[in-house]
């Protein structure tokens, strides 16, 4: 190749890079200054000490990383995040799943019905819904409690008891994210060619196992995206309810990191405690991500 | 000059040589197709020639001008895919004339030459349908205008006709001519069937493993192959490829010898070698239930029945030789006779498989001089 | 192309609207001082006084123009955002900070003493803060360096609601009980001739009720500057509720709202929460309703702290400050105080105000469950607010604690000790 | 399919009831939202009260200027929306068409922000708008909004399943990128685009914690901002105020999508990932 073809080669790779740059350029500008340099920032805080305010911060090293780890809340908090991460799971991930499969596959009456109501929900403030769920389960006097009262049943005092704290806010946080993600699966098991379906009928194969052996690995790909999806995201969506209704409590009963690290910043004020929770958050993140892509990601399906 | 030229073009994927050093030049409005087995490179160079592709190393000359770095859509062609690359969102009628709208032709042009390209092609009335609503020979047909009403030089098709189904390639294959009768465009045409190849190409160029085998006319493809690759890929059973050893006067396979004319014998003899392969297509085998005074003796092993004529299979000390026969009275254990014609016998280097060529006496002047003047007619 | 031009236009034309509209937000029209003043006041808690105050003070000055703006989440909220404003370097003019975030507020935000602005600007008014405040109530917005941080703004303390039915229903006086004893005795003889709850004490996101409950005991939750609450009668106090809660399962355990919504429905006869919550309570409760002074312990004084607010001026230049007084002067006026208390239930923190005509006269005439409030005034002491910089730790181990006790996972006893010592170890 | 009766009838039970828990809900705000503060606290069962009223609606656009505050959400959520589906077409062009230096690296790093919790950014990102001076104006809601790591990932793959010779065509008869993108892609990822897009307002337009910190004065206000002033106060929560305001937040989506659920519910089912 002449040095002259060579040159103009590079130009032409240059061009390339130039236009998939420009194309980028408005996505990278905004997430570099509203994402990555915050997210850096942060990184840079937690190695101070700090109150958001006071001219100086104070330079401590790992102080915060080993208060932080050191502090037995610390690991009742991440407890109660992997309980959220589990109930929502099974909540925003396995049922809609379920209900997709049923609804897309097996069922034949009403279909658009469920599906137009099902995801109703998801079109609504959160807010309004921790409020709203905040007084229709009130334990006393709310009219879930009434109508439970009738029939002798009592329902928990769950604002103020370990445990049901976090499933009934789990189930708040449910009822506007179970829509969407059930949307999603259902495209997912609707795309999926019906003769394969149709074959295995043939073959008298058990719905269960269709939807085990047939559905699962076929819509895999947007299974593992609600799966990551719910994770992260349901956590950040627990946020509102959590700060609506219990701001944590009792006791920190149902906070999750995400809530934790705002209670450090916004109420009492130790910005190095929060930026170093949220970064341990996207440390677990990446983890729980890790060990998710070394064992199961082998299986997913990919159209293309 | 509407020609296009390779010069040591070689494309390669990473440390892959997807093509090897080509070098041939498609002549000015002639159809070329490039022929092979799935893998050897023909797609990949026919991308090139779009500039789908970037050429890794080597020059590509179209119009005699360098075509490296000239972008596709400045290389005045006009493709159509396999599958038909239709844009599914918009009807037939825009799919066709939306490249015309982007070269800035007035109105006019467009509608006269849409007009032109639906009744050439019969798609009046389905103007407004959508891709979907199409059946697939339509769907063809359309991708087929769509490249048609550009009117550029060069005519690029990829395997065009293969999601067809048997019928329906033989009316495509009628229309292809008629555009190119038409329009003269210097086309070239990826196939990977060699019956395509053989009725369509004004001359073939057969590919494997990235490089190019032979260069010729379909006849000459076919009955002067220019090494084993060729003679296998061509025709169907393929062409019987049998060790041999060389005598002075004859040749054996197996036990069994054969003896050659004088001309043959001269002209190996030429080559100065003799470490040769034997090559003998089944339909130039004489069947025979008696036996010939230079010929062999064989077991039948099966035959096949192929409508028109049946192969036979058959055990030749060893060796497998298949030979086309009319009827169908052979049966498996029967010993059979047979003989090749001597005229259309092959040879082979062993070590490098390319054909020691033919002697001057074989090669009539019909076989040079019959398709070129089908490309000027 | 045509819907893609529409998209533009679209985009473009809110490029201008909304420039129009910041452009209006940001020039002050006729040469009006205009300064940001931040309160905490929902459209239940005298949203509506607050705008209408501002609109009546913009109306007659002609140098200052008061914006307004509303923090939800009560005092905390407020604080977070004036956090937020601190570290980008703004601040409002005035501020209205909760009695609980008095030290945490001086320590940490610059602020100007009024009395500094009234001597450097306004000799006239030298000695409006000296004439028109109590001492005490004057006293309830020094920090603990006795700083004169802002002037007290709005009062609160908390009363007994009691459900006089229920009461009648169980045979009990329906005057309500007097002594926190009897707060227990009453509900455990309303669980039993009703079955419904007897007690609700309120739990929100901060100590002061419990703080009133154990101070009124003899407990002192802060002297010199270190926690002392975990004293015999701060246990004792402590362990009537949780025994309560615990043991005679006779009162509620319960968020505030939910736990207020529950007596307004007659599911719980008496509430102990505060004097802020009487126009909900009594426009929204179809019982016999009254408010009954907070209950003291057997023999001793109630020790109530001030609820509510003062407001400080965070105004950062002369002018903005001397706008901030101006205001500030307005609204502690007696008509404007007069309105403020009727809008918000709060006690009016400045002298001349109950019986003036011009102010409450009639207003608490109407409204007797105000009364309570008013004359349980004299006990009024200073909410306590922890120093430095980890006085917000300490308050929140404080609210970790009642879950954890009131929840049953931990002794009293216990409990008050190890928060004492942990916040004690806190404000080293 | 055929199935057991008794299998399909469980499963109506089923979604049936679910159904009613999901949208039970909704149905009791509205409600709610017609009844007095003093019905709603005494009459808990009563979904609808026997003495409608129109008062809390009436309170709301007395003490707010309703229709400001909704055009003020209804323009944080229109404009970030189109700015991040916009930005991330344009994202997803390049990391689809493009080969260019470092471009998985840039994939998987504007992919992994979809990792990291907004505490994170939430108080950098204020001083930022603070510095731009933009704090207590829509835009400061708007500008960290502008793109959208999830809309990437999700147009990205829609766009991966196009066909690559519907390009390559384009490409013969040289068409520039901005034809191909505007005639040729976004045509066939429409669907995805607009379900990202409907999901992009829903969420900007319910979106609460950032504009209560950047939102100042009520003529700015947001509709969930609103919501915060009838809520949770040491005057108590006027509770039938808040459904009415809750019932005004939800109408524009409710009515949006009930309006086009057939249209919604079929582009997000096209729109699968592949």
């Amino acid at each position: 190749m002449s040095a002259f073809a060579a040159v103009r080669k590079s130009l032409q790779l240059n061009r390339e890079n130039a236009i998939g740059y420009g194309l980028l350029i408005p996505s990278i500008i905004i997430f570099a200054v509203f994402t990555f340099w915050p997210f850096l920032y942060t990184v840079y805080l937690s190695f101070f000490d700090w109150n958001m305010i006071s001219p100086e911060k104070e330079f401590v090293g790992f102080k915060n990383y080993m208060e932080v780890l050191g502090d037995p809340r610390t690991y009742q908090i991440l407890g109660n995040t992997f309980l959220y991460i589990v109930i929502l799971l099974a909540i925003n991930c396995v049922v809609p799943y379920i209900f997709a499969f049923v609804i897309g596959v097996v069922l034949q009456r009403w279909n658009g019905f469920y599906k137009s109501a099902l995801f109703l929900p998801a079109f609504i403030s959160l807010v309004v819904g921790s409020i709203l769920f905040t007084w229709i389960l009130n334990p006393v006097s709310g009219p879930v409690a009434i109508v439970f009262g009738w029939i002798g049943l009592e329902i928990p005092n769950w604002t103020k008891t370990e445990g049901w704290v976090i499933l009934v806010l789990s189930l708040i946080t449910s009822w506007k994210v179970f829509g969407y993600n059930f949307i999603l699966l259902y495209a997912s098991i609707n795309g999926i060619s019906k003769e394969i379906i149709e074959s295995a009928r043939l073959d008298n194969i058990p719905l269960w196992r269709i939807f085990l052996q047939i559905i699962l690995p076929m819509s895999s790909a947007t299974g593992v995206y609600v799966f990551i999806l719910t994770i992260v995201q349901s956590l950040q969506y627990v946020f509102t309810p959590v700060k609506v209704v219990t701001q944590g409590g009792p006791d920190y009963a149902s906070s999750n990191l995400i809530y934790h690290a705002y209670h450090e910043a916004f109420v009492v004020y130790r910005t190095g405690h929060s930026a170093t929770l949220s970064i341990m958050t996207m440390g677990l993140f990446l983890v729980l991500l890790f060990l998710y892509f070394k064992f199961a990601d082998r299986g997913i399906y990919y159209e293309n | 000059m509407k020609e296009i030229r390779f010069e040591h073009v070689k494309k390669s994927y990473g440390n892959t040589e997807v093509v090897k050093d080509l070098n041939f030049t498609i002549r000015e409005g002639e159809r070329l197709i490039l022929l092979g087995p799935s893998g050897c490179g023909k797609s990949t160079t026919l991308r090139m020639i779009a500039g789908l592709e970037d050429i890794t190393e080597g020059s590509l000359f179209m119009n005699g001008k360098k075509m490296n770095d000239v972008p596709s859509g400045k290389r005045n062609a006009a493709m159509v895919f396999q599958n038909y690359a239709l844009y599914p969102h918009m009807t037939l009628k825009q799919n066709i004339i939306y490249g015309l709208k982007v070269q800035k032709l007035s109105k006019e042009e467009i509608q006269s030459r849409l007009d032109f390209v639906l009744d050439m092609l019969q798609l009046k009335g389905l103007e407004d349908r959508l891709p979907k609503d199409l059946s697939g020979g339509q769907r063809q047909r359309v991708a087929l205008a769509r490249a048609t009403v550009k009117r550029s030089d060069f005519f690029l098709l990829d395997e065009p006709l293969s999601n067809l189904d048997a019928q329906l390639r033989v009316s495509a294959r009628k229309e292809l001519l008629k555009i190119h009768d038409m329009f003269k465009q210097t086309m070239v045409y990826v196939t990977h069937d060699q019956i395509e190849a053989m009725t369509f190409a004004d001359r073939i160029a057969l590919m494997y493993n990235g490089e190019l085998q032979m260069l010729d006319t379909p006849t000459n493809v076919y009955h002067r192959p220019a090494n084993v690759f060729t003679a296998k890929f061509i025709g169907s059973p393929p062409t019987n490829i049998l060790e041999m050893n060389y005598h002075e006067k004859s040749i054996s396979i197996g036990q069994q010898s054969f003896e050659l004319n004088e001309i043959w014998l001269k002209h190996i003899k030429q080559r100065n070698t003799s470490d040769l392969l034997f090559g003998i297509r089944p339909e130039h085998v004489e069947l025979s239930t008696a036996s010939f005074s230079n010929g062999y003796r064989g077991k039948v092993k099966y035959t096949e029945n192929l409508g028109s004529n049946y192969s036979v299979y058959i055990d030749l000390d060893g060796q497998e030789v298949v030979a086309a026969s009319d009827h169908k009275h052979w049966y498996k254990g029967d010993t059979v006779y047979f003989r090749p014609m001597m005229d259309r016998i092959h040879f082979f280097h062993k070590g490098t498989g390319n054909s020691i060529g033919y002697p001057e006496e074989l090669l009539d002047a019909d076989y040079k001089n019959k398709e070129e003047s089908r490309v000027l007619a | 192309m045509k819907r893609f031009l529409q998209a533009i236009c679209f985009i473009s034309l809110m490029f201008i609207m909304v420039a129009c509209n910041s452009e209006a937000a940001s020039t002050t029209e006729d040469g009006k001082t205009k300064i940001e003043y931040w309160h905490v006041n929902a459209e239940t808690q005298g949203g509506q006084t607050v705008k209408q105050l501002v609109e009546n003070f913009n109306a007659q000055s002609d140098t200052v123009e008061v914006v307004a703006k509303y923090n939800p989440d009560m005092y905390k909220g407020l604080m977070q955002n004036l956090q937020a404003e601190a570290a980008a370097g703004n601040a409002p003019a005035v501020v209205q900070v909760g009695w609980s975030f008095l030290n945490y507020f001086s320590d940490n935000f610059s602020y100007v003493s009024p009395q500094t602005v009234i001597d450097e600007h306004f000799p006239e008014d030298k000695t409006f803060l000296q004439d028109k405040f109590l001492s005490n109530i004057l006293g309830l917005a020094e920090n603990s360096a006795g700083e004169q941080v802002g002037v007290p703004y709005s009062l609160s303390s908390p009363v007994l609601y009691i459900n006089r039915d229920i009461l009648r229903e169980a045979g009990l006086d329906e005057n309500g009980p007097q002594t926190w004893e009897e707060v227990k005795e009453f509900s455990k003889v309303i669980k039993e001739e009703t079955g419904k709850y007897g007690f609700y004490f309120q739990e929100p996101a901060d100590n002061w009720a419990t703080q009133a409950l154990l101070e009124s005991n003899g407990a002192q939750f802060i002297t010199d500057g270190k926690a002392t609450f975990a004293s015999d009668e701060g246990i004792e106090a402590y362990q009537l509720l949780a025994d309560m809660i615990l043991e005679d399962e006779t009162a509620l355990h319960i968020g505030w709202d939910q736990g207020v919504q529950s007596f307004i429905d007659g599911s719980v006869a008496m509430a102990y929460t505060t004097i802020a919550q009487r126009s909900n309570i009594q426009d929204n409760a179809q019982f016999d309703v009254a408010a009954v002074k907070s209950p003291a312990w057997e023999g001793k004084d109630v020790k109530l702290p001030a609820g509510g607010s003062m407001l400080s001026i965070t105004a950062q230049n002369d002018e903005e400050q001397k706008a901030a007084w101006e205001f500030m002067r307005y609204l502690y006026s007696i008509e404007s105080v007069a309105e403020w208390t009727k809008g918000t239930g709060y006690v009016p923190p400045r002298n001349d105000v109950a019986d003036a005509e011009n102010g409450l006269k009639t207003y608490l005439e109407e409204n007797e469950m105000m009364t309570a409030a008013m004359e349980q005034m004299e006990g009024i002491v200073p909410w306590a607010s922890f120093p430095g910089d980890a006085g917000l730790q300490a308050e929140q181990l404080l609210l970790d604690l009642r879950d954890q006790i009131l929840g049953g996972s931990i002794s009293v006893e216990e409990g008050l000790r190890s928060t004492e010592e942990k916040i004690n170890a806190l404000l080293k | 399919m055929k199935i057991n009766r008794t299998v399909e009838f469980t499963w109506h039970v089923i979604f049936m009831a679910t159904v009613l828990v999901l949208v039970f809900p909704i149905i009791y705000a509205v409600g709610m939202s017609f009844k007095p503060l003093e019905d709603a606290y005494n009459n808990v069962l009563n979904i609808f009260s026997l003495h409608p009223t129109l008062e809390n609606y009436i309170t709301f656009f007395d003490t707010l200027p309703v229709l400001k505050v909704t055009m003020n959400t209804f323009i944080i959520a229109s404009v970030a929306t189109i700015f991040k589906v916009f930005t991330s077409f344009l994202a997803a062009y390049a990391f689809v068409y493009f080969q260019f230096k470092g471009k998985e690296i840039v994939y998987f790093l504007l992919i992994s922000t979809i990792f990291i919790p907004f505490t994170v950014t939430m108080i950098p990102n204020y001083l930022i708008i603070s510095d731009l001076g933009l704090l207590d104006s829509v835009w400061g809601v708007i500008l960290p909004q502008l793109a959208d790591a999830i809309g990437i990932f999700l147009i990205t793959q829609s766009m991966r399943s196009i066909p690559l010779s519907l390009i390559e065509v384009a490409r013969l008869d040289n068409l520039g990128h901005g034809k191909i993108m505007k005639d040729i892609v976004f045509p066939l990822v429409r669907p995805a685009v607009t379900s990202v897009g409907i999901w992009f307002f829903i969420s900007s337009w319910n979106e609460f914690v950032w504009p209560v910190l950047i939102l100042k004065t009520t003529e700015n206000y947001t509709l969930p901002l609103a919501l915060q002033m009838y809520i949770s106060s040491e005057g108590g929560t006027n509770f039938t105020v808040a459904m009415a305001v809750s019932v005004i937040t939800m109408i524009i989506p409710l009515i949006l999508y009930l309006t086009f659920q057939k249209y919604i519910i079929g582009t997000f089912t096209s729109s699968g990932i592949k």
